[in-house]
């Protein structure tokens, strides 16, 4: 049993099919969510599986360089100031119309 | 600057003037107008001395040449890493073409003589067509034939849709866009010819020295020639014709049926022929039964139109037919034809259009049967009326007769690579519509003009005002002119039609060969 | 050639002259004094006609006359189809075309002066001296046209003026329908004559080679140097000729050249009102009447006529061309004399006349051959006096009219004391036309049947005779109606003798048609071999007058006294009398032909085609790409999430693509 | 430092605007948009006569060459057309009072610093940094939508942009981060030599193709554009339309031309395909639009699809027929996008048919709007015509001859309803009560410097010879 | 040995409960409860970076995602009253996106499992500290360093703030309370046109 776990060290494959379900789960959310704060925590997850999945690639692919984890790093500020600005523009959306339901946000369509 | 580009830097010139010309002088605005192509009639004039001056002992060193013969040649590079010119210059078909939109232009200002309704606009606009149409004419670039051709489309739309009757935005719309789709294939035809050249050039001299593949050629030359068919009225995308004419202003219908239709036939002569023999002759019979239903089918059409400018329109697409057949042919006889009817043509429906204006601008109707008895009153319109419409049933002594009898002569002759019976036949029946062409022009012009007067307040109506005495009394005169005394002008196209045949000829052979 | 110098040189002018006439008239004289245009339009046709005498004169008298040469008096480049194939307008000179512009100047002439008179004060004056003008230069163009092309466009411009003419009262309805009809018919004839031209054209082009060297060798003494297709000269040429009929068409095994030629005469059928195209010739008599006398009488209609024999070698070699042209013409001769019996318009009488006596003409030269071409000869001797008595039938018929201002013969009646000149001159046009001897119709008549029977064509020599019959009866018919028995009708009561200007030329053609007959023509004019045939045939003289007095009595018994034998006569006939008085119907036949299948048929399906069909594809197309617009635009639901599924789609779909494009 | 001179003066400029807006009074807040417009004047001067053609900095992650060069053209000129056509919406000087559209210093600064966050996209040569500055060029447009808090469109507009543009964002990162799994570097000049084909790569392609498909409007990645377009306020529309679509394309000219650089020609297809697609539905779908700004959406999405035309070509002409294309695409749209926007300040309607008898009342704007839409459509002798003609004569080159009829067919549908517009201003007649309406300095002048440009850029060669001369070499 | 089968065992311990949570994430009907599984996610994902020895990583994901951007969300939600709102999605919008995504990570996993990623050999010496590292690169002039998108970031988080302060500040209420699914055209958001102020401009 240890045995075989040890033989089944995760590999980069399974880093990355687990940041790819993580992906799709966020999309998932992204595309069902009704509301848009909602929608944000899974694009946040999708973001986050990105990240993952270039901690796992700086792992395995390129271990002597930082490369990796640097853009990560990026990628969070970047994700910081994503979610800044989406809330900023939700909450004043949520003062005029008194809800953040994409659904019902389709004053513009044909 | 060299003539040519004078040529079309004049109309360009007098719209930017009369752009700088406030719009409430609009008596002004006709002056200035009517000096500019006054001037450009002259300098037409000059060109076509210096023209028949440099090219008179063409014709016998014509005859094994591949390239057409182009005089007053200016040459300046544009995109020069496209390989893009301004190449500009005139052989002796384009100058038929010059002198035919020079005199129409000229023509027309006068006929527009009365607009009052936004005349700035109006004349700046048909500058810019007739500009365009120049450019067309006269160059020698594929791109910049392209340009030239779509700013001559354009103004168009507005010309009708402002100062037009009936559905003009409908036909405007329906015009515009046709003619548009029509350059669509054109543009894609230019592209491949481009590229498949290899030569990397728009030149249109090089190009014809370019080697396109029998393969090649067989799907390109279809492609140029029903975009130039569009605006050629070839059958059956002509229906933008009766429509765009009957709604458009009477310059407008003017410079539209008597020399933008013929930048289909001179597209279709000049690049499909003159690039893509062996498409040409692979295609040619084709193109003739469509002529051939064109000129058939126009004929009987136009029997039925109760309405003076469908009636005329559809005309235009009857004798537009013979312009289309006679390229088809590929003979001598056939494409110079083609370019007789086209300058015959031009002049003829031009001055019906004017005719139909001037008598519209007095009845207020353009339906025949609301109409009867006006030679009375107006014997000057009546008269020149009558002129065009001999003229068009191919009367001898007016132009027409000199283009049909070519075109037919020239069907009949046949080539050597379509079947010569079906030609045979296809000639002829083309000839028949000289009978229906005969029936529907004078029906129509009878119940115009002759039997009683019906209608009361017709009695007050006054002939022809000096200007519309001048537009009308030019265009019959060069009508007469063609008519009596052709020999002055077939014998400058023909030089100039001798390289596209020989090019047919020699490409020809050497398809028979293979 | 020297020996006609001068005549000879200039004899472009006699064309020439109407038409610098006619461009002066029209451009310059007309819109200020019409009186001038009438002097200037006569003075011209008569200087024309001086030249036309002096070049007769010269021609006939000179050697060349003598054997019958075509000359080519001047030539010049018109318009080069294409290389080898040029048209060259000119001036041939040769005996039917010198005689016939003698008698065109003269009649047209005569007709102007004339005109002066009746035309006096009519609102077209200026306009119909113009038109006048350019008929006759058309005419004498057609004349001395040396190729087929300027023989066609000289044609069309005859078929204008005559629609111009006879549309000259446009406001008058009947005259602009006459008028359209007039041209329309002959358009549609003038189509065969076209097609006719462009086979010989294509044709002669394509033997060009092989013949030419040969023709031109000839030609050369007839003044050709530049020998093109379309000349007469090469197209008459026997080899030629002999090697268009070889060629068979395979379509009811005719020739090229019958085929061809019975295009050609498709035109001159059409010019000279052959049946079945005669139907605008009646019609045409709406013109004013010295239009018809010039137009429809003397000169226009025979066109067709001299077409036939300008190409008579042609139709001869062809064979089976000219068996039509006799039997057409045959037929038209009798069927419209028939016809005539029983009008009551005085014009459309003499119309029907002209129809059988083009009819007799046509006939004549279709029982010629070339070697045997008497009926050649005597059809343009028939020509050349049928011009001067009908001409003159007509300007006398319009002394009348002029003086009781109607056309019907019943309205008329006991003229023959009011205008004594004119009831004497349309006497000696009567009897010259019923071929009454001394009269010139007399002599001409009786060639034509001397050459139907000693053709053989029986036929035809019967028919020619029974129509000699019944010719005197319509001429007496109306001769006695108009002239004689009492005044019937209030205007007949007051009228007056026309003035001299009119009387004049009445009196000249009245001396012409009553004197020409002693011409010894086929002297002059002839083609092929000489002719044996001189003089009188007492056989057939005696016929031919039999039959023309039949005629005369038959009218005196009808027409004189009490007239009501002649209805009686029509009742009794019943039927028969209406079908011949409607014209056989023949017209309703062509309005039918022409409204009910021609325009509700194919005109009026095409436009409704072209309206529906053609351009409901254009709109069609239009509104499908509105309409994919219009659905497509709900895509945009405004719902976000469905914009995310549509980018996540899109990337699926692009990472399929790449994946099956990188395979 | 000289070569990064221009994206430091926008900075700056953008630092003190922002200070400046602190510090005076709203009265001599008026002054912020002269001096955007200077700053980014002043930039754009350094550009030309300051800053070296060619070379790099910081170890090479920043780094200078022609086409960055052009594309900082572009930015700069979008930038400035921008700023010069908000000064009258932001200074109040509508027609109509609009409320909520105040922080003016904020305003120019977040354009600002999206315009330096485009200007590195170009000139960065490691992913990272090419990353981080697609999103300094994006999020803050985000708000820039939103910017109207009083609208419920507005907000509307930056909602659906936002999250939209977070997840394309995430597309773009996760392909990103595969090409870094792929090759273990984020140096784009060693990628393109590390790189392979492989699946993963084509997953990575279209993840960040169809994220830059985003912002570049192709189809089926456009469709919040129409949304967007109509809710956020027209200056920031127009500057969405060209300096968001530029910045897409400079991304995609790096991650195709310098990372996938020897595959491209293999998505020829592809690329026809997309190019088609996008080109017919913008255009049909433009048809039926009423509402002038989402009208003028779907128009730039089919300017999109004859755009990446040029991607179906070798790069001696398509990287410079692209980049040409570009700037006449920036001036003709800002140029038909500055008469909107005085139209819409001067009445506050943007329906088509409110613009009914323009020419009646005002002339001169209708035939700038007129021959800017003509150039759209691509009509000669405007610029569009030739910039069309030379992204139409490289389809035709690569043998999509297809394409090419399809293009040309669909310039032909486009000029239908361009011309719906033309119809308006110049056929129906105006209002009775219709009167000329005023035009402000700063509008006017900018509207004319366009229309100059639409007409010029087309005839006189210089522009396209230049960018040709410079770009069409550039290679990896 | 042992310690590579602990490892193979947390990896797979932690990805399924962050499967898991983030499942809860995209599924929980009261947002705040999502927002605490987001951060329960986030957490394991840190510890999951740790496992990829990148604990400098890990620490800022707690520091900045959890402590900054959790929070954040967590304040938006009380802000916009979402947590009183439960969050169910209707039925087909579950369905397809449930369908998009499942189709997305089928396909996104074959590829994953089918490729090969250029793997460096285990010989290949990991810093010890990469934390010093990463420091030194971010502040780095030179052809390794990340100076550049270093203040590119500030330049953004800068702009965010201003926007987002810009967006987020508080403005008058609007005159009438806005009704959802009402057909709101532009003309609305204005007022009556009306000029007090004395305009500029030229008529042209």
């Amino acid at each position: 049993m240890i045995e075989s776990l040890s033989l089944h060290k995760p590999h980069i494959e399974h880093w990355l099919v687990l940041s790819a379900i993580l992906f799709a789960i966020g999309l998932y959310g992204l595309l069902s969510r009704r509301n848009a704060i909602g929608i944000l925590m899974s694009i946040e997850l999708m973001l986050n599986s990105a990240v993952l999945n270039l901690a796992a690639f700086n792992r395995f692919v390129a271990p002597a360089s930082v490369d990796g984890q640097i853009m990560a790093l990026f990628v969070i500020a970047v994700a910081a100031a994503e979610a800044v600005v989406a809330m900023a523009i939700f909450v004043a959306i949520f003062r005029y119309r008194r809800i953040v339901d994409v659904n019902r946000m389709d004053l513009m369509k044909d | 600057m060299g003539l040519v580009s004078w040529l079309i830097a004049i109309p360009f010139l007098t719209a930017m003037i009369i752009l700088a010309v406030p719009a409430r002088n609009w008596r002004m605005i006709r002056w200035v107008a009517v000096i500019g192509c006054g001037a450009h009639l002259l300098l037409t004039a000059v060109v076509t001395y210096l023209y028949w001056h440099a090219s008179a002992g063409d014709a016998i060193g014509a005859q094994t040449l591949l390239l057409t013969k182009l005089y007053l040649v200016e040459k300046v590079p544009w995109f020069k890493s496209l390989g893009i010119q301004y190449f500009v210059g005139i052989d002796g078909i384009s100058l038929a073409m010059v002198i035919l939109t020079s005199i129409v232009i000229f023509a027309g200002v006068l006929a527009s003589w009365y607009v009052n309704i936004r005349t700035k606009e109006f004349f700046v606009l048909l500058l810019t067509l007739v500009t365009g149409v120049f450019g067309v004419f006269v160059s020698f670039d594929l791109f910049l034939f392209l340009m030239f051709y779509e700013l001559a489309v354009l103004p168009m739309y507005l010309l009708i849709g402002v100062w037009g009757t009936g559905p003009k935005e409908y036909s405007a719309m329906k015009l515009t866009l046709m003619l548009l789709i029509g350059s669509a294939f054109v543009l894609v035809g230019f592209l491949a010819l481009y590229h498949a050249s290899g030569m990397h050039t728009f030149d249109l001299q090089q190009l014809a020295q370019a080697h396109f593949s029998s393969d090649f050629q067989k799907w390109v030359f279809p492609m140029i020639f029903i975009g130039f068919g569009v605006i050629g009225a070839l059958y059956p995308l002509h229906t933008w014709s009766p429509d765009g004419h009957s709604s458009a202003p009477t310059a407008v219908s003017m410079l539209h049926a008597g020399v933008l239709m013929k930048l289909g036939g001179y597209g279709a002569l000049r690049i499909a022929v003159y690039l893509l023999p062996e498409g040409a002759i692979a295609w040619g019979l084709f193109f003739m039964v469509l002529a051939t239903i064109n000129i058939i089918y126009g004929a009987f059409v136009a029997v039925m139109q109760k309405d003076l400018k469908y009636f005329t329109a559809y005309s235009s697409v009857s004798h537009c037919g013979f312009v289309l057949f006679g390229v088809a042919a590929l003979n001598m006889m056939g494409l110079k034809g083609a370019v007789i009817q086209m300058f015959s043509h031009g002049i003829m429906t031009a001055l019906f259009f004017a005719l139909i204006g001037m008598v519209y601008s007095r009845t207020h109707t353009r339906m025949l049967d609301q109409m009867g008895g006006l030679a009375k009153k107006m014997p000057w319109l009546a008269a020149a009326f009558y002129i065009a419409g001999l003229a068009s049933l191919g009367l001898p002594g007016l132009s027409g007769f000199v283009a049909e009898t070519h075109v037919f002569l020239g069907g009949f002759f046949g080539n050597i690579w379509a079947s010569s019976g079906v030609m045979k036949a296809l000639a002829i029946i083309a000839t028949m519509s000289i009978v229906v062409t005969a029936v529907y022009v004078l029906r129509g012009l009878a119940r115009v003009f002759y039997g009683p007067i019906t209608n009361h307040d017709f009695e007050k109506i006054t002939d022809a005002t000096l200007p519309e005495r001048i537009s009308t009394g030019l265009l019959v005169a060069v009508l007469f002119a063609v008519g009596l005394a052709p020999f002055l002008f077939v014998n400058m196209i023909e030089s100039s039609l001798l390289p596209i045949l020989n090019r047919l000829h020699q490409t020809g052979a050497a398809a028979f060969a293979h | 050639m020297e020996q006609f110098s001068f005549v000879f040189r200039n004899a472009w002018l006699i064309p020439a002259i109407p038409l610098v006439s006619f461009a002066v008239l029209g451009l310059f004289v007309s819109p200020i004094s019409k009186r001038l245009a009438g002097v200037i339009g006569t003075v011209a046709i008569f200087i024309s006609a001086a030249f036309a005498f002096l070049l007769a004169w010269n021609y006939f008298l000179s050697p060349a006359g003598k054997e019958h040469t075509a000359l080519i008096a001047w030539t010049c480049e018109w318009l080069r189809y294409q290389t080898g194939l040029t048209v060259n307008i000119g001036v041939l000179v040769d005996p039917i075309s010198v005689l016939l512009m003698s008698v065109v100047t003269t009649v047209s002439a005569l007709v102007h002066l004339y005109s002066i008179g009746y035309m006096h004060g009519d609102e077209g004056y200026g306009r119909f001296f113009g038109y006048l003008n350019l008929f006759t230069f058309s005419m004498l163009g057609l004349v001395v046209a040396p190729n087929i092309i300027q023989m066609y466009i000289c044609w069309e411009l005859v078929g204008v003026s005559s629609f111009l003419l006879i549309g000259l009262y446009y406001q008058k309805p009947a005259a602009v329908a006459a008028s359209n009809k007039a041209f329309i018919v002959t358009r549609f004839a003038d189509l065969g004559f076209l097609i006719g031209i462009i086979i010989l054209g294509y044709y002669g082009y394509h033997f060009f080679g092989e013949f030419a060297p040969a023709v031109a060798s000839t030609a050369v003494k007839n003044g050709v140097t530049n020998l093109q297709p379309f000349d007469f000269l090469y197209l008459t040429n026997s080899a030629v000729l002999a090697k268009l009929a070889s060629i068979n068409l395979h379509f009811f095994d005719i020739s090229l050249l019958t085929a061809s030629m019975v295009l050609v005469f498709m035109g001159a059928a059409g010019k000279s009102a052959m049946f079945p195209l005669h139907i605008w010739l009646p019609d045409a008599m709406e013109g004013p009447t010295p239009v018809s006398a010039l137009i429809h009488a003397a000169t226009m209609v025979v066109a067709g006529v001299y077409l036939v024999a300008r190409l008579f070698p042609a139709f001869a070699a062809s064979g089976t061309a000219l068996l039509l042209v006799a039997y057409v013409g045959a037929f038209t001769s009798i069927f419209a004399a028939i016809i005539g019996i029983t009008q009551d318009d005085i014009k459309r009488v003499l119309a029907f006349s002209t129809l059988s006596q083009l009819g007799y003409m046509m006939l004549a030269l279709g029982v010629a051959t070339m070697a045997h071409p008497l009926g050649y000869s005597a059809s343009m001797f028939h020509l050349f006096t049928h011009a001067f008595f009908k001409a003159l039938l007509f300007l006398a018929a319009g002394a009348v009219i002029h003086a009781v201002n109607t056309n019907n013969i019943w309205e008329m009646g006991g003229l023959a004391k009011k205008l004594p000149v004119t009831h004497a001159t349309f006497l000696v046009a009567t009897l010259a036309i019923s071929g009454i001897w001394p009269f010139a119709g007399f002599f001409s008549k009786d060639e034509i049947l001397a050459s139907a029977l000693s053709g053989g064509h029986y036929v035809v020599f019967a028919i020619a005779l029974t129509v000699a019959g019944i010719t005197a009866l319509y001429m007496f018919r109306i001769y006695f109606v108009t002239f004689w028995g009492k005044s019937r009708g209030d205007a007949a009561g007051h009228a007056h003798e026309a003035p001299a200007v009119m009387l004049l030329p009445l009196v000249m053609l009245a001396i012409l048609s009553a004197t020409v007959g002693f011409v010894n023509f086929s002297d002059y004019v002839s083609i092929g071999e000489p002719i044996e045939h001189h003089g009188i045939n007492s056989k057939i003289a005696v016929s031919a007058t039999a039959a023309a007095l039949t005629g005369v009595f038959l009218a005196i018994f009808f027409y004189t006294g009490q007239t009501d034998r002649a209805a009686m006569m029509s009742r009794l006939l019943g039927r028969i009398y209406t079908l011949v008085k409607q014209k056989f119907y023949i017209d309703e036949f062509y309005i039918f032909v022409t409204h009910q299948i021609l325009f509700r048929f194919i005109s009026r399906p095409a436009a409704w085609f072209d309206r529906h069909i053609v351009d409901g594809g254009v709109n069609l197309s239009a509104w499908i790409t509105r309409t994919t617009g219009g659905k497509l635009r709900y895509l945009q639901t405004g719902q976000v999430q469905v914009y995310s599924l549509w980018f996540v789609g899109g990337m699926l779909f692009l990472l399929l693509i790449l994946w099956a494009g990188a395979r | 430092m000289k070569l990064m001179c221009p994206e430091i003066i926008v900075i700056a400029c953008a630092v003190a605007v922002l200070l400046l807006d602190l510090f005076v009074n709203e009265k001599k807040r008026v002054l912020l948009g002269p001096l955007a417009a200077l700053g980014l004047a002043a930039a754009f001067a350094a550009l030309i006569f300051f800053t070296p053609k060619e070379g790099a900095i910081l170890g090479g992650r920043f780094a200078m060459d022609a086409v960055a060069r052009w594309f900082k053209v572009l930015f700069i000129i979008s930038g400035l057309v921008t700023v010069l056509l908000s000064i009258d919406l932001l200074d109040g000087r509508a027609g109509v009072r609009v409320r909520g559209i105040g922080s003016r210093g904020e305003y120019y600064s977040v354009l600002l610093f999206t315009i330096s966050g485009m200007m590195y996209i170009t000139s960065s040569r490691d992913l990272i940094t090419l990353y981080v500055s697609l999103e300094l060029a994006t999020i803050p447009l985000f708000v820039l939508a939103a910017w109207r808090r009083d609208n419920a469109q507005s907000g509307e507009a930056g909602l659906k942009y936002v999250l939209i543009g977070a997840m394309a964002s995430a597309f773009i990162l996760y392909g990103l981060g595969i090409i870094y799994g792929l090759t273990g570097t984020t140096d784009l000049n060693l990628l393109k030599q590390a790189i392979k084909p492989s699946l993963a790569l084509w997953l990575a392609t279209a993840m960040i193709v169809a994220g830059v498909g985003f912002k570049l409007t192709v189809v089926p990645f456009h469709m919040w554009a129409a949304d967007v377009y109509q809710g956020a306020p027209t200056p920031v529309t127009a500057y969405l339309s060209v300096a968001s679509k530029c910045a897409g394309l400079a991304f995609i000219f790096q991650v195709l031309f310098r990372i996938l650089g020897a595959f491209v020609a293999d998505g020829a297809m592809i690329a026809a395909v997309f190019a088609a697609a996008t080109m017919t539905l913008g255009n049909v779908v433009a048809i039926v639009q009423q509402n002038i700004k989402r009208f003028m959406a779907f128009s730039a999405v089919s300017q999109a699809g004859y755009l990446i035309m040029g991607f179906l070509g070798n790069w001696d002409l398509a990287v410079p027929a692209m980049l040409y294309y570009m700037l006449i695409y920036v001036t003709t749209n800002l140029a038909v996008f500055a008469c909107i926007i005085w139209y819409t300040n001067e009445t506050g309607k943007e329906q088509i048919s409110d613009y009914r008898g323009l020419s009646r009342t005002n002339p001169l704007i209708a035939l700038s709007m007129m021959l800017a839409l003509f150039s759209l459509a691509g009509i000669p002798p405007l610029s569009g015509f030739v910039g069309k003609f030379f992204l139409f004569s490289i389809a035709s080159k690569a043998g999509f001859h297809w394409l090419v009829g399809v293009a040309a067919v669909n310039s032909t549908i486009s000029l239908y309803y361009y011309l719906r517009i033309v119809r308006q201003m110049y056929i129906e007649a105006a209002d009775e009560n219709a009167r000329c309406l005023p035009v402000s300095g700063v509008l006017a002048s900018t509207i004319a410097v366009l229309n100059l440009a639409v007409v010029f850029l087309g005839i006189i060669p210089v522009f396209y010879e230049g960018i040709y001369a410079q770009t069409s070499s550039w290679h990896w | 040995m042992i310690s590579d089968a602990v490892y193979t065992l947390l990896f797979y311990a932690i990805a399924i409960i962050t499967i898991v949570f983030a499942l809860a994430v995209t599924m929980s009907r009261n947002l705040l409860r999502a927002a605490v599984y987001l951060m329960m996610v986030l957490l394991t994902t840190a510890s999951l970076y740790i496992m990829l020895d990148a604990e400098f990583l890990a620490g800022i994901q707690v520091l900045i995602y959890v402590g900054g951007i959790v929070v954040l969300i967590v304040f938006a939600v009380m802000l916009t009253k979402s947590a009183e709102m439960l969050d169910r999605p209707p039925l087909r919008r579950k369905l397809s996106a449930g369908l998009a995504s499942l189709v997305f990570a089928a396909v996104t996993i074959c590829v994953f499992w089918t490729s090969r990623f250029p793997i460096a050999q285990n010989h290949v010496a990991v810093p010890p500290n990469n934390t010093e590292e990463i420091g030194l690169k971010l502040l780095d002039y030179g052809s390794g360093g990340y100076i550049l998108p270093f203040e590119i970031i500030s330049i953004l988080l800068l702009a965010a703030i201003i926007g987002g302060i810009v967006v987020a500040r508080k403005t008058p209420p609007p005159e009438q309370p806005f009704t959802t699914g009402g057909d709101l055209t532009g003309e609305a958001d204005f007022d009556a046109p009306h000029t007090q102020r004395p305009r500029t401009g030229k008529h042209i």
